[in-house]
């Protein structure tokens, strides 16, 4: 059987303008970069980064965005929600020394990941990059880890002014990074593809999720990569054959968006 | 070792070289998704099932995995058919028969729906009377040997490609409907599709899908697949396109033996990864050879005695 | 641990201690087999479907375990209602209701034969509207709304003791039916019969059970148990009796929370032993207590939203 | 799964009058006494003792009644039937020294417990009981296990003349038998039962069987013990509280039929 397990919410944090984390039990082995589907009863299930993972507790960070985020940011400590997963393929980063990239809320599915490649010894830089300084979260958690952390907004509220790729390329210059793990908005990771030249790339992407088991064909990439299963995380060999990426994704109904 | 027995099969006047067919719903919206089917092996694919308007379908939970098999209602997802023309142009080069899926309120959307599926290039016609969730477009039309004739047959006049029917097992009858559609011209039934089914969360105390009811595939209906195909053909004389729990070789021979001229396979891909059309296709061979079958003309159907 | 949740129940005017009853057609066509089931914890007893004559049923094989289920077609066999009346009054003095199972091919049969089962002493009347594979008495009778009223409206009128209808899934509209018998006066409606289903036999190339369609029962057929009892539930204000794939203690719940005020188990005596009465009442009492529910009233038809 | 599995007639032996063995493939462990359904396709399914047992090879030893044993009767080598099972629960006799009453075909069912016995280094008396001597059958086979074997017909063509009981009783006084196991026609076995006195006691019954599963409840005896599955073997002390046994059986309807 796969189907959503209900669960009471833990704890709820304040982590940014309009972004929560969510506490909650949930028993089972997870990987950094794999997800769930989160079902808020009576509105939607939606797919959400497992941003925290432990034996039995994990957590998701999330935006205030529309429908199924709004009824999830209003939940309190003691609400139930049901949760099922973790689904997809994790961050497999390669080499002693990994740049990390998130933009917006994919800071949220790449810190599991960052505090895992520093747990084993190896070296973590990560690239923060919001619009603005509000919109920020877990520096100080991942700094506490002991990654080197840097950052950027769009307006130069705090750290970098500019595109996080900027900053990026910047550091990819002066370090000898082993590989580049990213999560965020597509046209950033494609652009930050361009950049990797040779660097082992990984970039998590998301889609419009419906089965979240390889069946309903709806979150399908390129020929036939299916994010929730082959997914979410594809390497920058596969994503160069992918003419969908940073260009377009579909929405429910199977049209395409462009970004 | 070599393989001697041969699987190819036809469907009426569509020659397929492997009776695995990709049921519908399943990784057909895009392009991509029915090259990726193509390469592992499906002698055809069908589309999703497409309509007038695009359509958001229902809000999630849409599917679940239950301890036997899989319950969905998507309610009829697509990007409707003016989008949907470059999804099947795209596939123009590919030797492998694309079937065009439609739904409909009526006689008159079949028909705009087949026309241009037509127009896509599409080798064949499968109008779905059969999706047991999607009011007004489902079993509302797929219930009525009435309808289904009407249906059927002014698709058939206004297309020059092969008209398949798909039918629902959530019926008293299901061979008067097959015949319905035999009468209305169509040159092939499918079924089944899902079984309504539902699945109720404890905890929360409701269903838990948004929809409430839906559809159920996978292994636990292949023994209700079975039957209604072995129903359809003691009644009809047109071809047989089996679906319903396919999982392996032995499966889909059972729905041969059954009267199926080929076969569809749609929630076993979560069961066997997308590689279970060579790996059916090479059971079915395997099968054969050590049975001595050398065709499947030699088994569709043997099992009307 | 004290057990503080309570599990009795009642169907319209008839209570019931506890809330699994023995289904029709397993354990239950002589005194001897009801009596230990009884024993085993169950809440009421049906008795094997009994009709005016003797019948012998269909040559065997009556009944295959498939891989999620159980495919039989026994064809009714029954010693007639004038040698069953020992059996019922054998157990006169046994507290569990018993209720007389009864088929027919139209409202004379059925009357008689229900006037003869009150005689003997039974707690309620099952009429038996669906029987997959039988034919004249099963769904000929079954699938037809006027047919269905028809029979309980003359049934009631001529005996004292409540009237159930025991409804098959194997229809379009399974509320139409359910409510064509509530407006006939049923007592309650009973779902689901089982599932019309065939089993082939590939080496022989021929379906196994003698009758070559069967009925399908056991955990494959829950989902669409579950899906019929809360179609029915939004459409009746009768009791409903959920039968279909109950093995456990969550099972009996879901079906409970689908809108069923009491359940029946079948071939779950296959999987869990004759004792699976006992079990069954015992983990919905544990499920109750870990949910804090103290009757069963706080759950039957509580995922009607 | 329990459906028949279809296996090749690999050789057919006349035993006595109408009186056949059937040996075919069925690799599974089975123990004396348990039987098979036995499907002759588009005729019947029916119940049969295994009469000789093997890791890879069973028997069947049947006499041609009615259509079903008839159709069977037929067969050739290289013909297939169905079998499934196998079902029930086996002999288990006591002690030392242990008496086999078979009367009929009942041998059939006893003849692997005969030779389970004496390989388990016990002793073994057997009185094979038949109506006359062409009826008679597995004297050979059993004297060759090394048991001890008696006669009995009915109307003295062969060994002693009379009731197969009465012989047993006459056993029974000389020798210090520790069980008696039966099978042959249930009146024949509940005399049996009555001379038994505390000797541990078997006797294996056939009712009409449909499932064999313990579902359809067909085969039931006392109360609600399923000679499919509680059975076909049951002890002295639970026979004597099943007021059915030795006076009627139930047929194909559940009619009650009197011996
Ligand atoms: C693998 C994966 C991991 C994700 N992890 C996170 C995370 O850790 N934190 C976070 O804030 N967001 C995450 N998201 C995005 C998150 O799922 C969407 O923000 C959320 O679904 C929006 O739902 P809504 O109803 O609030 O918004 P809506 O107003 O319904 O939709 C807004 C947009 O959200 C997206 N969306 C809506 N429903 C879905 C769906 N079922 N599947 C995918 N996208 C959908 C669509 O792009 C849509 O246009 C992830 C998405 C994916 C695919
Ligand atoms: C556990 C068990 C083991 C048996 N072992 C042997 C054996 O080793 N050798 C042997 O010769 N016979 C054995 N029998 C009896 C054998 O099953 C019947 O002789 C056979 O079924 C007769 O079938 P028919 O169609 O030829 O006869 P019919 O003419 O159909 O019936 C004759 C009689 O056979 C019995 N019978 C018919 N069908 C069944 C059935 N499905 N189940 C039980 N009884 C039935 C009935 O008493 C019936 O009155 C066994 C029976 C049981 C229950
Ligand atoms: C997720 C999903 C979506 C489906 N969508 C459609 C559809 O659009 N049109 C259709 O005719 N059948 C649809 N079906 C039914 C399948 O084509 C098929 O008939 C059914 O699943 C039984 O086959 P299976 O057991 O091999 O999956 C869908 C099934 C699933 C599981
Ligand atoms: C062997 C067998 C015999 C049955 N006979 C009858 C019958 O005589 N009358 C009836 O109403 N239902 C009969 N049924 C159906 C059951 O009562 C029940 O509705 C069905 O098996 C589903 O429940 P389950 O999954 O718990 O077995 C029979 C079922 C089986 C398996
Ligand atoms: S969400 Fe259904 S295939 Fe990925
Ligand atoms: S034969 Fe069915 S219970 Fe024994």
């Amino acid at each position: 059987m796969n189907i959503p397990k209900i669960t009471k919410i833990l704890d709820i944090q304040n982590e940014a303008k309009n972004v929560k984390t969510i506490t909650f039990k949930y028993p089972n082995k997870s990987k950094p970069g794999q997800f769930f589907m989160i079902w808020i009863p009576g509105v939607d299930e939606i797919p959400m980064s497992v941003s925290y993972l432990d034996k039995d507790i994990k957590e998701i960070t999330f935006k205030k965005i529309g429908d199924a985020t709004s009824a999830l940011y209003k939940l309190k400590k003691g609400d139930r929600i049901g949760v099922r997963g973790p689904y997809g393929n994790g961050f497999q980063p390669k080499g002693k020394q990994v740049l990390f990239v998130g933009g917006g809320t994919g800071i949220a599915t790449i810190a599991p990941a960052v505090e895992h490649t520093v747990k084993n010894k190896n070296k973590a830089t990560v690239i923060i990059g919001a619009k603005t300084k509000d919109e920020l979260f877990f520096e100080d958690r991942l700094k506490k880890c002991g990654a080197k952390i840097l950052v950027s907004t769009d307006d130069g509220s705090k750290g970098f002014k500019g595109f996080v790729t900027d900053l990026a390329q910047d550091i990819l210059k002066k370090e000898n990074i082993d590989s580049i793990m990213t999560c965020g908005p597509e046209q950033m990771m494609k652009t930050l593809l361009t950049y990797s030249n040779n660097i082992y790339f990984q970039a998590s992407l998301e889609r419009y999720m419906k089965c979240a088991l390889g069946i309903c064909g709806q979150c399908c990439i390129g020929e036939g990569l299916r994010v929730c299963m082959d997914g979410p995380i594809f390497d920058g060999e596969t994503l160069k054959n992918v003419t969908d990426f940073g260009v377009y994704r579909r929405d429910s109904a199977g049209r395409k968006v462009r970004f | 070792m070599v393989l001697l027995a041969e699987i190819n099969t036809k469907v009426g006047s569509l020659p397929l070289k492997k009776p695995t067919m990709l049921a519908s719903g399943i990784m057909d919206e895009d392009a991509g998704s029915m090259k990726r089917i193509i390469k592992c092996g499906a002698g055809a694919i069908v589309t999703k099932s497409i309509g007038l308007k695009p359509r958001e379908g229902y809000p999630n939970p849409t599917l679940i995995e239950l301890e036997y098999g899989i319950l969905n209602a998507m309610g009829l997802p697509n990007p409707g058919i003016d989008n949907f023309g470059e999804e099947i142009l795209k596939l123009k080069k590919s030797k492998t028969p694309i079937i065009g899926s439609i739904y409909g309120a009526n006689s008159k959307e079949f028909i705009k729906l087949s026309q241009k599926m037509e127009d896509y290039g599409a080798s064949a016609i499968e109008l779905n009377l059969s999706c047991p969730h999607a009011k007004k477009y489902g079993l509302e039309v797929g219930s009525d040997p009435k309808l289904i004739k009407i249906i059927t047959s002014s698709v058939k006049v206004n297309v020059n490609i092969p008209v398949f029917v798909k039918l629902s097992p959530n019926v008293t009858n299901i061979s008067k409907l097959a015949k319905a559609a035999e009468s209305g011209n169509a040159d092939a039934i499918i079924a089944i599709n899902t079984v309504k089914a539902m699945k109720i969360d404890l905890d929360l105390r409701r269903p838990i899908l948004s929809n409430k009811i839906g559809g159920y595939s996978g292994q636990a209906i292949k023994p209700i697949g079975i039957r209604c195909i072995y129903e359809i053909a003691e009644h009809v004389n047109i071809p047989i396109i089996g679906v319903g729990g396919i999982l392996t070789g032995e499966d889909a021979i059972e729905y041969m033996m059954a009267g199926a001229s080929a076969v569809q396979i749609g929630v076993g891909i979560y069961y066997r990864e997308l590689d279970i059309f060579n790996k059916i296709n090479k059971e079915i061979e395997q099968w054969m050879d050590k049975h001595s079958y050398k065709k499947l003309s030699e088994i569709i159907g043997a099992a009307h005695l």
